[in-house]
């Protein structure tokens, strides 16, 4: 029975893929694309890795899926002329021939991997203790691999540089997006009452559990940027100037936090991003901690785009 | 007892899962948008709900329990809020293509 | 228990699935609006489904994360499509 | 069939569709759609190696499910920046082509001169 | 066999490798918190203090004499990350130091700091971007982490995109888009090899991964797709989609960045797979289809530079043609007893090549951005004169030519020089016409450019701004540190290989070099050399020369039809499956 739904679940997955690369109109792949997100947050319990679930259910299909959609109701009328610039049927060919080449080699691939499979479990499960933290995730992105962390943490902020570079020379410094008109009284902007006080603490959970059970700040932090996207979506707030110091404090503290807990560790545990004995696990809190607003932070404004209305003098 | 809870839950599940056919069948069958959106209301709201209340029956946390519970009521919510928002849509312009 | 779980979840997922056929064929921007909602509120459950299932308790957690994202990415994606048709509009007008 | 080859062969798939896409979508759009389907192939069949490597009473193995967390947020990034770009392109021409229009073609021949 | 011995423990000075990351990104974060006027001040001590630390990691590999290794959070590999400087990553780390220095203070004139005034987007941008990718490069050189080095990447395309658009305008726009996603498909390909490499052999560390490695299956498709999807970034022939027109429209300061670092970073990773990764997984086959793509780039972007009327263009197309180069070294470097990659003379030329286009390479697009900034335009045609308004500036671009060309006792003289002794040692004699005839190329349109600006004319040329004079010797002095290189190189080196410049036989080759660019430079650009009439040059021209021009034109033709996105997209692919095949049968033969 298994069996059956996996494979079920599979060729669903597929089939999605293939409905989002192929379809005409563009509405409708983005339409595909986040059905096929949603999907492959269950094909993620199944291969049980519940903290990519999470991320995948968070980021992959919830902020993606918005990001785009957004995009293709604005872009809508440039489809059409693109539709002209379809290659001709042998790029197409030969474009499906290579692509299904990269399949097969993949396949033989999947197929050759060594058994027994290696893995890192036993590593892993020998050294949590350490790290005072119950989940292994929690202790592979907060303490073995923390650098990969606060590298991610950098991504962020780097891409946000980048769109903020986009702005039109007279709009630096302005608010990102355009002003939302809305019916104060309407339907988005009750849901936008209704909806956030829950978001937080759901947000906050799903936070504070990372430690010990699957969750985290990435997860938590996409809630929580839903949640401030929602109220600026039905206008009961307005983004902020990208210019305003606490915006941009706030956008950095995490990471700089991250960089001074790693820095204390060459002191007290003779290594950057080490912890001393006993003090690892409030010590990763802490750094999740520092790190949750800055990411609703970065992920709120990563989706709000570059800034478009001049500051008011 | 615990045979009947069973029961009860296999049920509901059982049942919620019909909505959902009723809910495509509806989608695909109906000829307005209207009444395409009332089959679609069925599987959210009833649907999702037996789903939910059969879970409930063999939840062990009442921490489990409120989560179940607050899940349905996302879903209704949202789904009320977006149902209604097509409606107004549909009134008032054509959203047909 | 967790076999009828399972097809139950199976059963839901190929349900909406078929949803999803409605907008293939063409389909109203109200129309795939619906088709994405019931797609979201079957998937969420059988995520729940498949979390009983499995007696994976941390799926609940997902699941809660899907509904509050499914639910705001349903007010983007109507007012996306609002927009979208408000552009259609002109554009017709136009021409 | 196992869960690993199952999802590894259906990843291998995915990676397919996703270059296809990639290649022969001329919407900026559906290329930054094919690159995310490429890209969750690419996740999965990680997923299906961390799944392989359960042990030590792991549903799978954890390194890798942690680097794919920092893929997904990555790939977001890469997602926001690309849509911005194409935006703010689409609000400085109009258009959202790709194509080498080349202003670097000015190419006078000398026999026209 | 492996070169890079699996070391677990941190290293004395191991600690600087984390600064020489850390410190530039947390010079752009503070730089983002105190924004307007602070950015420029923060990236310039940013750029001293880093350079200090490059030294002092050069000073802790030489005082060992082994590779500096840093255990992150005492972490040590497969389940944590170590950072590594070996002989490689200490060359770069070095080099782009001093390259990055070059430019913050050659930028300072172009993005001003303006106290008082609202914050300015493009200086804002630019000095932050500019550390943003100074801390990436150094993250790439020195991340012994296969997925870290994923991350780096990443970041590194994330600080670059943007400074291809810095002015925001469409074609620049449309330039940046297609290198974004040009660049992630290829770092996507990149990921996929080592998700593949970790299902194997269930560690992503360098070193013990060089140790474990087997020729199979898995690792032909691994080393086939990552060297695909970096190729991809570093815009190699055909995959330079994005290369030309980024750089028609970026800042000069942008442009020298791009050109002479960011490319650098996916072709280190090149490098560090196919020499310490897999150095046993490698067959001469795909390393010679690794040189022939370079061949054939330095023989297309030599072509298509002469034919650009504009400099800035023309500067662009060379580095297309520099990238070539690079990958020279690899069929020179393979070992045909062990059958492996070897590191030596082949890979210090290759290495010495890099660090010389880089400086070289900067310099020349300072130039040509000094010159459009003084004349207001870029074309070619009309420069006579320049060389009297701004002889500095002229000075930087020859020489920084001549470093190029490698025909003075210049860097790529004496990497010309490694690369040819390794093509004579393993009988690839092929090779040696490359080096010799690309020099050639070069010669044509550094020669093109200096006929232009050294000519006469009656008034003095308008110029329309006054350059900073700064500007000017920064550029200056990155063109003549790579004139010295050969010098600097003198000490791990044989000094056999440096002869005395004046002996009969090599100033021969270096006449003939330069001659046969002049002849090159007459053929082919649209207004030749020689006969300075405005009209009357192509009824001038006989057969022959209409012959030739035709070729031009066929390149130019050939170079845009390889741009597009549906033929490049589907290069990079085919690459890969042929690299894939090349891996797989090319072992026999």
């Amino acid at each position: 029975m298994t069996d059956v739904f996996n494979i079920g679940l599979a060729l669903l997955l597929l089939g999605l893929a293939a409905w989002t690369i192929v379809t005409r109109e563009l509405f409708v792949a983005v339409v595909g694309f986040i059905a096929y997100g949603l999907l492959s947050t269950l094909v993620w319990v199944q291969l049980h890795g519940i903290d990519v679930a999470l991320t995948e259910a968070a980021i992959g299909g919830g902020l993606t899926g918005v990001l785009l959609i957004g995009a293709a109701g604005r872009l809508r009328n440039s489809a059409v002329a693109l539709n002209l610039e379809v290659p001709s049927m042998q790029v197409r060919w030969l474009a499906g021939v290579v692509s299904a080449a990269v399949s097969i080699a993949l396949g033989v691939c999947v197929l050759a991997l060594p058994d027994p499979a290696p893995t890192l479990a036993h590593e892993v499960a020998a050294n949590i203790a350490d790290t005072g933290v119950g989940n292994p995730i929690t202790a592979v992105l907060l303490a073995f691999r923390s650098m990969d962390t606060l590298l991610e943490a950098i991504v962020l902020l780097f891409a946000l540089l980048g769109v903020w570079s986009l702005a039109p020379d007279q709009s630096w410094g302005g608010r990102p997006g355009l002003r939302q008109q809305v019916d104060p009284n309407g339907i988005l902007a009750y849901a936008a009452r209704v909806l956030p006080p829950l978001g937080i603490i759901v947000g906050t959970y799903i936070f504070w559990v990372g430690a010990d059970h699957p969750g985290g700040k990435f997860q938590g932090a996409t809630i929580l940027a839903a949640m401030w996207l929602l109220v600026m979506m039905a206008g009961l707030a307005d983004a902020p100037p990208i210019s305003r110091t606490w915006l941009r404090l706030g956008l950095v503290a995490g990471p700089l936090v991250f960089i001074a807990i790693g820095l204390l560790g060459l002191y007290t545990a003779g290594d950057f991003l080490g912890y001393p004995p006993g003090f690892a696990k409030p010590l990763i809190v802490a750094i999740e901690l520092a790190l949750l607003p800055s990411l609703t932070l970065v992920l709120g404004l990563l989706l709000l785009g570059a800034p478009q209305r001049g500051t008011p003098p | 007892m615990s045979t009947l809870i069973d029961v009860l839950a296999l049920a509901a599940i059982a049942a919620g899962s019909f909505f959902f056919l009723a809910g495509t069948v509806g989608l695909l069958r109906f000829p307005d948008t209207l009444t395409r959106l009332h089959a679609l209301t069925k599987a959210d709201n009833l649907g999702l709900g037996l789903i939910v209340f059969g879970l409930l029956l063999q939840v062990d946390s009442v921490l489990a329990g409120l989560k179940l519970l607050c899940i349905w009521l996302l879903v209704l919510l949202s789904g009320a809020c977006v149902s209604q928002l097509i409606a107004l849509n549909t009134r008032r312009g054509d959203v047909r293509r | 228990m967790a076999e009828f779980l399972l097809m139950a979840a199976g059963f839901v997922l190929a349900m909406v699935a078929l949803g999803l056929v409605r907008i293939l064929r063409g389909a109203s921007a109200a129309d795939s609006m619906m088709a994405v909602q019931l797609f979201g509120t079957g998937g969420i459950a059988a995520l729940l489904l498949l979390g009983a299932a499995t007696g994976e308790a941390a799926v609940i957690d997902v699941a809660l994360t899907l509904a509050l994202l499914a639910a705001f990415a349903s007010f983007a994606f109507v007012k996306a499509a609002g927009d979208a048709a408000g552009q259609d509009a002109k554009v017709k007008s136009d021409t | 069939m196992t869960l690993f080859t199952l999802f590894g062969l259906c990843a291998a798939l995915l990676v397919g569709l996703g270059l296809f896409g990639l290649m022969v979508n001329p919407h900026p759009l559906r290329k930054i759609l094919a690159f995310n389907v490429l890209g969750t192939g690419v996740f999965l069949l990680f997923g299906a190696i961390a799944q392989r490597g359960a042990a030590a009473g792991m549903g799978g193995d954890p390194v890798p499910q942690a680097l794919l967390i920092t893929g997904i947020v990555v790939a977001f990034s890469a997602t926001a920046l690309a849509v911005a770009l194409l935006q703010r392109l689409f609000d400085v021409t109009g258009t959202a082509t790709l194509a080498n229009d080349a202003p670097a073609q000015v190419s006078v021949n000398p026999g026209e001169e | 066999m492996s070169p890079v011995a699996v070391q677990s423990v941190t290293t004395p000075g191991g600690l600087l490798l984390v600064l020489s990351v850390l410190l530039p990104f947390a010079g752009v974060l503070i730089g983002l918190v105190l924004g307007a006027s602070s950015a420029r001040r923060i990236a310039l001590v940013t750029l001293v203090v880093g350079l200090g630390i490059a030294i002092g990691i050069a000073a802790a590999w030489l005082q060992s004499g082994a590779t500096v290794v840093y255990l992150l959070g005492g972490w040590a590999p497969p389940l944590g990350i170590a950072l590594r400087a070996d002989d490689l990553s200490v060359v770069m780390l070095m080099a782009v130091a001093v390259v990055i220095v070059g430019i913050g203070i050659y930028a300072r004139a172009d993005f001003p700091a303006s106290p008082g005034a609202p914050e300015a987007r493009a200086p804002f941008t630019f000095w932050l971007l500019l550390l943003a990718v100074w801390g990436s490069l150094n993250l790439v050189f020195v991340s012994g982490d296969l997925f870290t080095l994923y991350v780096a990447l990443e970041l590194l395309t994330f600080a670059a995109v943007p400074l291809v658009c810095l002015d925001g305008r469409g074609e620049t726009l449309r330039a940046a888009l297609r290198y974004l996603l040009f660049a992630l498909c290829g770092s996507l390909l990149y990921l996929l090899g080592a998700v593949l490499i970790y299902g194997a052999y269930g560690t992503l560390d360098i070193a013990q991964l060089a140790a474990a490695v087997q020729p199979g299956p898995v690792t032909w498709t691994v080393l086939a797709l990552m060297t695909g999807g970096l190729l991809a970034k570093t815009a190699l022939f055909p995959l330079h989609i994005w290369l030309p027109p980024a750089h028609a429209g970026a800042p000069a300061a942008a442009s020298a960045i791009l050109s002479a670092l960011v490319i650098k970073g996916s072709w280190f990773l090149v490098v560090r797979l196919w020499f310490d990764v897999m150095p046993g997984v490698v067959t001469l086959p795909a390393a010679q289809l690794l040189g022939g793509l370079g061949a054939t780039a330095i023989v297309v972007g030599s072509i298509v530079a002469l034919r650009q009327v504009r400099l800035k263009l023309l500067v662009a197309y060379s580095t297309m043609a520099q990238i070539g180069y690079l990958f020279l070294m690899f069929p020179l470097a393979f070992d045909a007893g062990s059958n492996t990659l070897a590191h030596g003379s082949a890979l210090h030329g290759g290495l010495l090549q890099a660090v010389s286009h880089a400086t070289a390479k900067a310099s020349m697009f300072m130039a040509a951005g000094l010159i459009y900034a003084a004349l207001g335009h870029d074309r070619i045609a009309d420069m006579a004169g320049v060389a009297r308004a701004l002889p500095i500036t002229v000075l930087a671009f020859g020489l920084s030519g001549i470093a190029l060309m490698g025909v003075l006792p210049s860097g790529a003289y004496l990497a010309k020089k490694l690369l040819l002794e390794a093509a004579d040692g393993s009988g690839q004699w092929w090779w040696t016409i490359v080096l010799q005839g690309g020099a050639a190329f070069t010669a044509a349109y550094v020669v093109l450019v200096l006929v232009s600006v050294l000519r006469r004319r009656p008034a003095p040329v308008p110029v329309v701004k006054q350059v900073s004079r700064l500007s000017e010797y920064a550029a200056l002095a990155l063109a003549v540190s790579s004139l010295l290189l050969a010098l600097a190189a003198l000490g791990p080196l044989p000094s056999t290989l440096l002869s005395n410049p004046l002996v009969p036989g090599e100033l021969l080759t270096t006449v003939l070099v330069i001659l046969g660019g002049a002849l090159l430079a007459q053929g082919l650009a649209q207004r030749p050399l020689l006969g300075s009439g405005q009209s009357a040059t192509s009824s001038a021209g006989g057969p022959l020369r209409r012959a030739v021009l035709s070729v031009g034109v066929a390149f130019e033709q050939m170079d845009d039809f390889v741009r597009r996105w549906s033929v490049a997209s589907l290069s990079l692919l085919t690459l890969a499956l042929l690299f894939g095949g090349l891996l797989k049968f090319g072992a026999t033969t």
